[in-house]
């Protein structure tokens, strides 16, 4: 194992500290319990919006707190969800008086550890309402899974959802949107190599020199299927349409397009995947009307990429559009 | 041997050192079907109940199963921090009042905590889950309940050996519920993690009972 | 060699293709001679900015493009500098009559032809002015070397650079303030594993699990030293205090400092990185008052990062404060 | 033989496949004290030059390395774009009017190539570059011209040979020019590319002389 740090049991605090060291103007540090929260946090009278989830996906979430985005952000231990009592202390830091929204990436560690702090806030009478993110077509939702991932639409959702409560909406109108942009929102992920957990020590899965994970999380899971390495054409093709083919998306669609890094794959890539992406969606009459390339929802070092669309319509593109300030995404003013 | 706060604090407290020696074990059944990490999960939650149990001093098994249930809850994350937790909260509950506990009562106390396992999770037998060593485990415990008076070290040590079973048996499975879901075909043929440190969790508590 | 790509010689073309068509809004790219250019250029009486060198180091130079930074940027074959016909083409297309910038690297191959194409720029009557970047404090700048590498000041002269163009400095002012800039900032990196040149096929250099090389570049060449691996504490340390003490930066100093991946560490280790080099700093009394985290001038897929520091004044603040919008660098209005 | 325009035109011809079987040796040399793009560079500026020989027809030696220099200039990059292709620049000048060459006129050329690599790059002998194979290779050429009439082929071929131990006269020396001096002492016992580019170069034209 290879990397910058000092103790694998410390990474997530001493990267946390170097975070909001680096963005002293906009986020503060809660340690005990852990979480970050926006300096201007509660903004009287707006709705507050709080994720969380393991670490190693930086940006995502404690890079997207801020103005326009999110209030707070819990950080669990590398690829573990965060704790109830994280979760309960940010949502009270946030909470206004106009409730607060838990943005939650579908996955078994985090919906139960968001539903225990959820029944613990509305115990002390805050107002909590629910957007579970589960975008990620490799896994079929069904009786026999624990339902879809949420990966690559939680940025989208966070983004959007942030700048519906800045513009006033209320706890209702926020959770509503931040519903549809998962609804209208497909993603799927590959790898060409295997991430590293520190604590763990060595790649979570061996992988051959010509052979790739079709249909990866953001947790150096394995994937679908493992398959020959292809070229890139190819490799996008394949995927923009299994996303495609589920929404369904269709000619005419206008849609905001992430072709998101997992975090060991340069940026030349990822913007040569992006020419191709695009290709094919004019091929199918799809519309790239917002593009977002780079390094947004990562899985530590691994090598790979995965390939988001949204459906969009003018109201969620105004809200894309609307400024936003934080560490891992700045627009506007 | 009897079933007193002594024996529960001693179990605990020897699950620190089970998990740190297992934790590699677990984290590599992870690596397999998951994320790599329950072995650290499970380490950290019960390095974290020894610390709690080097501060204060519960007086009841009641109190000692709620303390254990709040340490996991804060410290473990993941699926297996709300499980645990869980399990322990509802075995907490079911203790109360008792400052022995007979074998029948280990029923109650194993049949609540898993009842806390399904509600929270809605796993079903056969999902490949923690649920598939709870369940033979508990059926041994009741098994060794009905021939009266059960010893609790022997019944802790067929609870054991039948967790240790529905471990195994989880190796055919296809996971339905949580991160090995994900992988659908591709989780058969490897041992749940969840289940492997349910059953480590009672071979611990059986060897505490033997020695003491 | 595992890549998101689909034959190696066409990698930069078709990333290019990518990249413009993700910011259709901000560029635009001459095929023949290549050349990728902000679509607002020649702004009339401001003094155009360009850049170039081989690509592979995503965001720069190409991700520089836009307001307030770069008018244009030369991208050569991967880890080749630029042709002269490229840069004389890029300094034409946005030269308004207020003369062109060149920023350039320092590397035999980026002087030699940049140097070229000035020759020919000025044939032609176009005023053209240098900014040479040398802040590789791992090497030695003496008669036995090709001089110190170019890295991370790169980013800070282009930036702060584009800004003094942008408020309406002329061409002799704006050169002024690069090689101030270039003279106040100091650079140093590490790497932990090699990159693997497209084309080349396999990596660059073979380095064990438990080493590192300290002093790299960003062309993945061998670094000044090999060592075993360290916590990031000791590694950070060691490269705090070459840069410091090579200025020298003293205590009372104000520095903006970038904490730069080398394109495989992820997010979570620069932030712990950058946590640390602020230790350093505090004890030495010097004050991080602008910090930049994250992959800003990279070595394709490497492993690693650099660190460097301006030291700043109220003058340099001010301009690198002042709104930039591009690819890779954006925030104010 | 006789050192023609199709002589020169042959020699270019077969760099394009000297430097496409040499690329992965050039590139592997370079990686060592390099960027591992030598060979890369190397061969793409000879395939532009051999298409450029396709589309056009110099009619002179003099417009042929004119168009030479110009196309590596334009497609090469790095440090050695603008370092053959000055060579090839003021080789171009060198053979003004002339449509055979001597091997005294081979001396001028030569010299009048090095003359503006050492301009362009300023380096020294000894500083571990392409100077330091075309210093002994033109020694070598002018004590052929001082043997008149010399022989084309065999000069070129003494003067691949001076240039191969030029080469290889390299690995102990520390660079000071180009990308190497970085590396410092690490530099030693690495041979430089770009003087196994000139090699190969100079030993192309010995073969094409001497099959013609
Ligand atoms: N819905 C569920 N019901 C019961 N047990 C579950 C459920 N989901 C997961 N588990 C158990 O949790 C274990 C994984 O725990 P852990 O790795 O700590 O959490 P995570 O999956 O969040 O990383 C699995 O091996 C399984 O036994
Ligand atoms: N200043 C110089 N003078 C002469 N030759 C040089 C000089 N700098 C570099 N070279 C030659 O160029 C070769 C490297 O060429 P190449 O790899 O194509 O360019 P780059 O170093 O830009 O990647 C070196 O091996 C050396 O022979
Ligand atoms: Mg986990
Ligand atoms: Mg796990
Ligand atoms: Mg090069
Ligand atoms: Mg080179």
């Amino acid at each position: 194992m290879k990397k910058l740090i000092n103790r694998p049991e410390n990474v997530v605090a001493e990267s946390l500290a170097g975070l909001v060291a680096a963005h002293s103007d906009l986020l503060t540090l809660s340690q005990n319990p852990l979480f970050v929260a926006w300096k201007d946090a509660p903004v009287s009278g707006k709705v507050g919006i709080i994720s969380g989830g393991g670490s190693g996906h930086e940006p995502l979430h404690v890079g997207y707190v801020g103005r326009g985005m999110l209030d707070a952000a819990c950080p669990g231990d590398v690829f573990t969800s965060p704790t109830p009592d994280q979760i309960e202390a940010a949502t009270r830091a946030v909470d206004s008086g106009a409730g607060v929204l838990h943005v939650i990436k579908n996955y078994t560690g985090d919906v139960m550890n968001f539903e225990l702090a959820a029944e613990l806030c509305q115990a002390e009478g805050i107002q909590v309402e629910t957007v579970l993110v589960d975008d990620d077509v490799a896994v079929k939702d069904s009786l026999y899974t624990a339902g879809r991932r949420g990966v690559g639409a939680t940025v989208l959702v966070e983004k959007i959802c942030g700048a519906a409560a800045e513009q006033g909406h209320k706890l209702s109108a926020v959770a509503a949107i931040g519903k549809e942009v998962n609804q209208r929102t497909r993603s799927i992920g590959i790898a060409l190599t295997s991430c590293t957990v520190p604590a763990a020590g060595k790649p979570t899965f061996e992988i051959g020199d010509q052979e790739m994970e079709f249909g990866i999380g953001i947790h150096g899971e394995p994937g679908r299927s493992r398959m020959q390495i292809k070229t890139a054409r190819d490799v996008v093709r394949m995927m923009t349409e299994e996303v495609v083919r589920d929404l369904p998306f269709q000619s005419g669609d206008s849609v905001i397009a992430l072709v998101n890094g997992m975090g060991g794959t340069p940026l030349i890539e990822l913007y040569l995947v992006f020419g191709e992406m695009i290709e094919v969606c004019r091929e199918k009459g799809i519309n790239v009307v917002r593009p977002l390339v780079g390094n947004y929802i990562t899985a530590l070092e691994m090598a790979g990429c995965s390939i988001t669309l949204l459906k969009a319509d003018d109201r969620l593109l105004t809200l894309w559009d609307a400024p936003v300030h934080t560490a891992g995404l700045r627009w506007g003013r | 041997m009897k079933l007193t706060i002594d024996f529960f604090i001693a179990w605990l407290r020897s699950l620190r050192q089970c998990f740190s020696e297992n934790r590699d074990y677990l984290t590599r059944l992870d690596s397999a079907i998951g994320d790599a990490d329950h072995g650290i999960n499970m380490e950290r939650g019960f390095s974290a109940v020894y610390e709690q149990l080097e501060k204060q001093s519960p007086k009841t098994v009641e109190e000692l199963l709620k303390l254990t249930a709040m340490t996991l809850i804060r410290t473990v994350g993941g699926a297996s921090g709300p499980l645990y937790g869980t399990f322990f909260l509802r075995a907490s509950a079911a203790t109360s009042g008792k400052s022995e506990l007979a074998v029948e009562d280990l029923v109650t106390l194993f049949e609540a905590g898993l009842g806390g396992i399904i509600q929270r999770g809605k796993a079903e037998p056969g999902d490949k889950t923690m649920v598939d060593a709870w369940i033979p485990a508990i059926a041994a415990v009741k098994a060794c309940a009905a021939q009266s008076p059960g010893d609790p070290a022997e019944t802790l040590q067929k609870a054991a050996e039948a967790a240790e079973t529905g471990m195994r048996n989880t190796i055919p499975l296809q996971a339905r519920k949580g991160r090995a879901s994900y992988l659908g075909e591709r989780s058969v043929g490897h041992q749940d993690p969840g289940a492997t440190s349910t059953f480590l969790m009672l071979d611990a508590a059986a060897r505490v009972a033997e020695n003491s």
